[in-house]
């Protein structure tokens, strides 16, 4: 149903694709558009990376001893896991990859504000992402992604050092990924792109950029000073000196904890931009979504402490951050309920990219809904650390913001590739997506509140049904992620002629050649209308 | 940032100035205030540092919205502040202060 | 504007050199929020430290060298003074004397790197150094070596940033006897005074926080 | 009705209150989630594009829609809120009556010391329908005492006192683990939570090979430390009868309250908080005496007398 022909319009002859060849063109280019392919390049390798481990975490826990890897081994492949799937995969997924295609190109400008920043931006990425590397291949790291003290920055053997200095660097990319944006879209909007007729994608990265920029520098810092303790003893968290292991937690969490809004918010503007489309209808209550973006940047900055409420933090503190974490849920509550509205009377079309929304609407809700379990502090007691802490944050990272990414990458990949991917395997693969997820995660919800503690590599024989049924998920969910992998590179080859606008979508992005020229638009656009001004088609049509 | 060029005469008496609350805050650093003269030293500091960006960062001179940026930076470290203490100074319900 | 000027200094992602003035100005203080935060995080630590042990963080502040710090404090406002003074001359495209107040800009900057470096020096000399050897034995030991750590991790940090803004003042002293800058164009200088600036303000809460705590003498 | 469990035992005086907590949530996301799903089905059927579903009079936006959709989860959070703060109270607030044990947390065991001297590993045998506090610090890194049956947990530090309590309420043996990630072998930091009929708990504690209690045993090393020197008598330091749980003034003005955690700090980094008009001599015993020690001191000032109910944070 309406997957979109082959287009009659001819490709055009220069594209930014094809503007100059050789790898120098590439890793010396300032092009927003290539430098996104490069960081899209190597977040693929990372988001593989990091699937191997989990992988192999499964395995493992398939039955109760501790049977295929030591402890020791086993300790590190869940925090490799975390480090990369976190800093490496998750952060700079849609901000860097769609963010960078996209954001010049929704506001009609020729580039970011500063083009050899963003380039920049991906050296230090690598830079970081080769000392991580580096660590799998010195005998890994064992702390856990989050690095708790004196854990991490006295007893641990492995290699903390160099994956705090490896995280510390990739900080800086992202920092100036966000600071790119931001002046970006306050400096470089095409004539009359006022800011309440920017497209939603473009309010998510703003905000997403804001935490980028204010929070990234604390855990930079923070880490950088487990780094100093453990090789020059400045041992500001060290216990035996009076040092506080928890203030380590509250820089930490300052950042850690909006860095899931990093990922979830331009999950979240993905995911307008793709529901719009293919309800072929305005976003309803446009004004509220955008201002929720914003809302929920600033309101995530005060409830990091949700992650604190038994690690000995007063009960005092324990209150606060409890009332603000509940607030900071109901602008995320009016989103969904915004899209789902948007759905009312629209013209739906079952493209892949919009079964990958509808499924990141059902994960999302979710993951948001069991996020309320874990911010009443009575009952955080008892889940806080067991397996539905897992479940929660996977539904809101991977079914969230990897569902939107995956959307995202479908939806724009013919104006990327120039070229359409296969419908068919698109959704096949959105649903396999999908059920793996499910099996995945949902029975975590359940081991955990009967009391699975995370981070075990050998468990009490009764949770035995309920991991076997994880690890079968977790195969099938790998197998929902290869497959995009393979007919996306095949499409690149042999897929169909996209043509500028396959999906008749509104958006400036649309309005160009696909793939577009180096300079997006042969003349700089002019807005003059709302965003997603979809006019409703005569019924019976197509 | 704008076109506006400062007269040089500014920079000096700005210069002169902060030169004159550095020597406060030597002298109040000498006084026995007891809790005050934390309170004293921060705020000096806070009036030297306001000089710095107005004046010598020209931000009284510039758009709104370098204001908003400057002052979201030490917004954002109040809050980070703020609610750490919220759990330090909680803790222990014991220490009582002096009355 | 010298229409060739023009063409050299504007990218071509922007539209005038206006909008890319103002985008260079606006980043940089983007960046500067984002270096508020990084020093914040060890400011919090310092806080809540310093409210759990006020005891040690003063025996820790009276032995460091009250002089040497004032005298890098007033050593760092007049660094500042010749910054602005430097942005200001290349607002007016006065080549000769923004190479002047850059020179003397660095020369200050230098200096409060040296005296730095006699501080640090006697530091090790007398064994206030974090770590297992830390030669303070009397009372408030174990928080004096936490007082300790900040101050080197604070100072260290701050000398580090320091170190980077000569690294970026050398650049724009060799652009300034190239002739790059003029009334026109002049971003670079303003951008980079915007850093030396706020490298100032930093050092201007550390003066008191760790050389004034409790009263000397 | 599953061939596997599904829903944890409930062995304890909070267990069952926070269980209907979390199924009044689970009811929320429920309703909630079907709400929202059931509208994306029915929506995604009816508008499909071509249906001849009736589009007219479609609106934008609506400002009393979304404020009652704010509205009205705002107030549902609030309920979340309140009920949530109020249990997290009592979980963590001993009631005074408790029985005290202490706990010692190390890579990668637990070492439990009950107060008439019992001691066990990786074990805690506790009598039914009494109220333990249990009083707890860590060797080396941060682990955290999980009891799942009894829903309660918190985590255990190094150089710092935290407490949990609970009342087991069924006797039987439950699942005791480190819920806070603490290195190589955290999953191997597990045991056992034993609840007794209390005539059984009396002659397990007088089981076992004959051990000093634990004041008896503070009262040991409070002499091989050469404590009595000053503290009793001799006028260098303060007395230490009915000492415990007093406020005490420092030199510096400051009013504190005499717990475990500022017996703890003025043995182990004793110039701290000197008591006023005592002048700090005392030498600091950090490094000295392990945390177990420190402990059994505690015990020890606590068997001289004082209020000892009041002094908890």
């Amino acid at each position: 149903m309406a997957a979109p022909g082959p287009s009659q319009e001819p490709e055009p002859r220069e594209h930014y694709l094809n503007a100059s060849y050789g790898i120098r063109s590439w890793l010396l280019t300032k092009d927003h558009k290539r430098i996104a392919l490069l960081f899209l390049a190597s977040i693929t390798f990372f988001f593989f990376i990091g699937g191997l481990f989990a992988l192999m975490i499964r395995l493992e826990l398939m039955t109760p001893p501790g049977d295929l890897f030591t402890s020791a081994t086993y300790n590190r492949l869940f925090t490799m896991h975390g480090v990369i799937m976190v800093f490496f995969f998750l952060i700079p997924s849609i901000p860097a990859v769609l963010g960078n295609f996209l954001v010049p190109m929704m506001i009609g400008a020729r580039d970011l504000a500063f083009p050899r920043l963003n380039l920049l931006s991906w050296y230090i990425y690598s830079i970081g992402g080769l000392f991580t590397m580096a660590v799998v291949l010195t005998g890994g790291v064992d702390t856990g992604w989050t690095f708790y003290t004196p854990y991490s920055s006295t007893y641990s053997n492995s290699q903390v050092a160099l994956t705090v200095v490896g995280v510390f660097i990739t900080g800086f990319s992202s920092i100036l990924t966000g600071l790119n944006f931001i002046i970006t879209i306050h400096k470089m909007r095409a004539p009359g792109l006022t800011w309440f007729r920017l497209p939603l994608f473009i309010w998510a990265h703003y905000s997403t950029s804001i935490i980028m920029v204010l929070g990234t520098p604390v855990v930079a810092i923070a880490l950088l000073l487990v780094g100093l303790e453990r090789l020059l003893h400045i041992g500001i968290f060290d216990p035996r000196l009076g040092g506080d292991p928890i203030l380590f937690q509250h820089l930490f969490w300052f950042y850690s904890h909006p860095a899931v809004y990093i990922m979830i918010l331009p999950a979240m503007g993905v995911i307008s931009e793709v529901i719009t489309c293919f309800a072929h209808k305005r976003l309803f209550g446009y004004n509220f979504v955008a201002a929720a973006a914003v809302a929920i940047a600033v309101l995530g900055f005060l409830v990091w402490g949700h992650h604190m409420f038994v690690s000995g933090q007063s009960m005092y503190a324990g209150m606060i951050f409890s009332f603000l974490s509940f607030l900071v849920a109901v602008p995320s509550a009016i989103k969904v309920f915004n899209w789902t509205a948007t759905l009312y009377k629209g013209q739906i079309v079952y493209s892949t990219p919009m079964l990958y929304a509808f499924g990141f609407i059902g994960l999302f809700t979710m993951g948001g809904l069991t996020g309320l379990f874990l911010a009443t502090l009575g009952v955080n007691i008892h889940v806080h650390d067991t397996y539905f802490i897992i479940a929660h944050f996977h539904y809101i990272m991977v079914g969230g913001a990897v569902m939107a990414y995956l959307g995202g990458i479908h939806f724009w990949w013919p104006k990327i590739s120039g070229k359409l991917y296969p419908e068919g395997w698109g959704r096949l693969a959105a649903l396999i997506v999908f059920i793996g997820f499910n099996l995945t995660f949902f029975p975590q919800f359940i081991l955990g509140y009967l009391g699975m503690p995370r981070r075990y590599h050998a468990y009490p024989d009764e949770f035995v049904v309920l991991n076997v049924m994880s690890t079968a998920g977790a195969t099938i969910l790998g197998v929902g992620y290869l497959l995009p992998l393979v007919y996306l590179i095949w499409s690149m080859r042999y897929g169909k002629s996209a043509g500028s606008n396959p999906w008749n979508a509104k958006g400036l992005e649309w309005q160009t050649t696909s793939p577009p020229s180096t300079e997006n638009f042969p003349i700089t656009p002019v807005v003059t209308e709302e965003a997603y001004n979809y006019v409703p088609e005569p019924i019976g049509h197509g | 940032m704008s076109h506006h060029v400062i007269p040089r005469r500014v920079y000096f008496v700005i210069a002169a100035l902060l030169m004159l609350l550095l020597a406060a805050t030597a002298w109040v650093a000498e006084l026995d205030l007891g809790r005050l003269s934390v309170v004293a030293a921060l705020g000096i500091a806070l009036v030297k540092a306001l000089l710095v960006i107005l004046y010598f960062m020209e931000v009284r001179y510039s758009s709104r919205l370098s204001w908003i940026v400057a002052g979201a930076g030490f917004f954002w470290l109040l809050i980070l502040i703020a609610l750490t203490m919220s759990d330090v100074l909680t803790r222990t319900a014991v220490t009582l202060p002096a009355e | 504007m010298a229409e060739s000027a023009t063409a050299t200094a504007l990218a071509h992602q922007f539209d005038d050199l206006e909008q890319q003035r103002e985008a260079g100005y606006l980043g940089m203080w983007t960046f500067l929020v984002t270096e508020i935060l990084f020093f914040g995080g060890i400011f919090t630590g310092y806080t809540a430290y310093r409210a759990l042990y006020p005891e040690a963080f003063a025996i820790g502040s009276h032995h460091l060298d009250y002089w040497l710090g004032t005298i890098n404090t007033a050593v760092l406002i007049l660094s500042s003074l010749t910054m602005a003074l430097a942005v200001h001359a290349s607002q007016l495209g006065r080549r000769r004397s923004l190479i002047g107040f850059l020179a003397a800009t660095m020369t200050l900057g230098t200096a409060f790197l040296v005296v730095k470096w006699f501080e640090y020096a006697h530091k090790f000399e007398i064994g206030w150094i974090p770590g297992p050897d830390f030669a303070y034995r009397g009372p408030h030991a174990p928080q004096v070596e936490l007082f300790v750590s900040f101050y080197f991790a604070l100072t260290g940090m701050h000398a580090l940033h320091m170190v980077v803004g000569l690294g970026i003042l050398a650049v724009l002293l060799v652009q300034a006897r190239r002739g790059r800058f003029s009334s026109e164009y002049h971003s670079p200088v303003v951008v980079s005074g915007l850093y030396w600036h706020f490298v100032d303000i930093v050092w201007i809460f550390l003066y008191p926080l760790l050389y004034l705590i409790g009263a000397h003498h | 009705m599953f061939p596997f469990p599904t829903f944890p035992e409930a062995a304890s005086s909070i267990a069952s209150s926070i269980d209907l907590l979390y199924l009044f949530l689970v009811g929320i996301s429920l309703l909630m989630s079907a709400l929202i799903f059931l509208c994306i089905f029915y929506f995604a059927i009816k508008y499909r594009r071509g249906s001849r579903a009736d589009r007219s009079g479609i609106r934008h936006h609506s400002l009393a829609i979304e404020l009652v959709w704010s509205g009205i989860p705002l107030l549902s959070f609030l309920v979340m809120f309140f009920w949530g703060a109020w249990l997290f109270y009592d979980a963590y607030t001993p009631p005074d009556d408790a029985l005290q044990i202490y706990v010692v947390g190390k890579q990668w065991m637990w070492k439990i010391q009950h107060p008439e001297g019992r001691r066990e590993i990786n074990q805690l045998h506790v009598p039914v329908g009494q109220s333990i506090k249990l009083t707890m610090t860590s060797e080396d890194v941060i682990h955290d005492f999980f009891i799942p049956a009894f829903r309660v947990k918190k985590d255990v530090l190094p150089s710092r006192y935290t407490s949990l309590w609970f009342r087991a309420t069924k006797t039987g043996s439950y699942h005791l683990f480190c819920a806070q990630y603490c290195g190589t072998n955290h999953s191997a930091m597990i045991g056992q939570v034993v609840v007794m009929e209390p005539a059984e708990y009396q002659m397990w504690l007088a089981g076992g090979p004959p051990a000093e209690s634990m004041a008896q045993a503070g009262a040991k090393l409070f002499e091989r430390y050469n404590c009595n020197t000053c503290h009793v008598g001799g006028g260098r330091g303060p007395l230490l009868a009915d000492l415990f749980g007093s406020t005490v003034a420092l030199e510096n003005g400051q009013i504190v309250v005499v717990d475990e955690a500022y017996v703890r700090e003025s043995i182990l980094l004793s110039a701290a908080k000197v008591v006023a008009g005592y002048q700090p001599i005392m030498p600091a015993f950090q490094g000295q005496i392990s945390e177990t020690g420190v402990l059994q001191l505690i015990a020890y000032i606590q068997s001289l007398g004082g209020d000892s109910d009041s002094a908890q944070p």
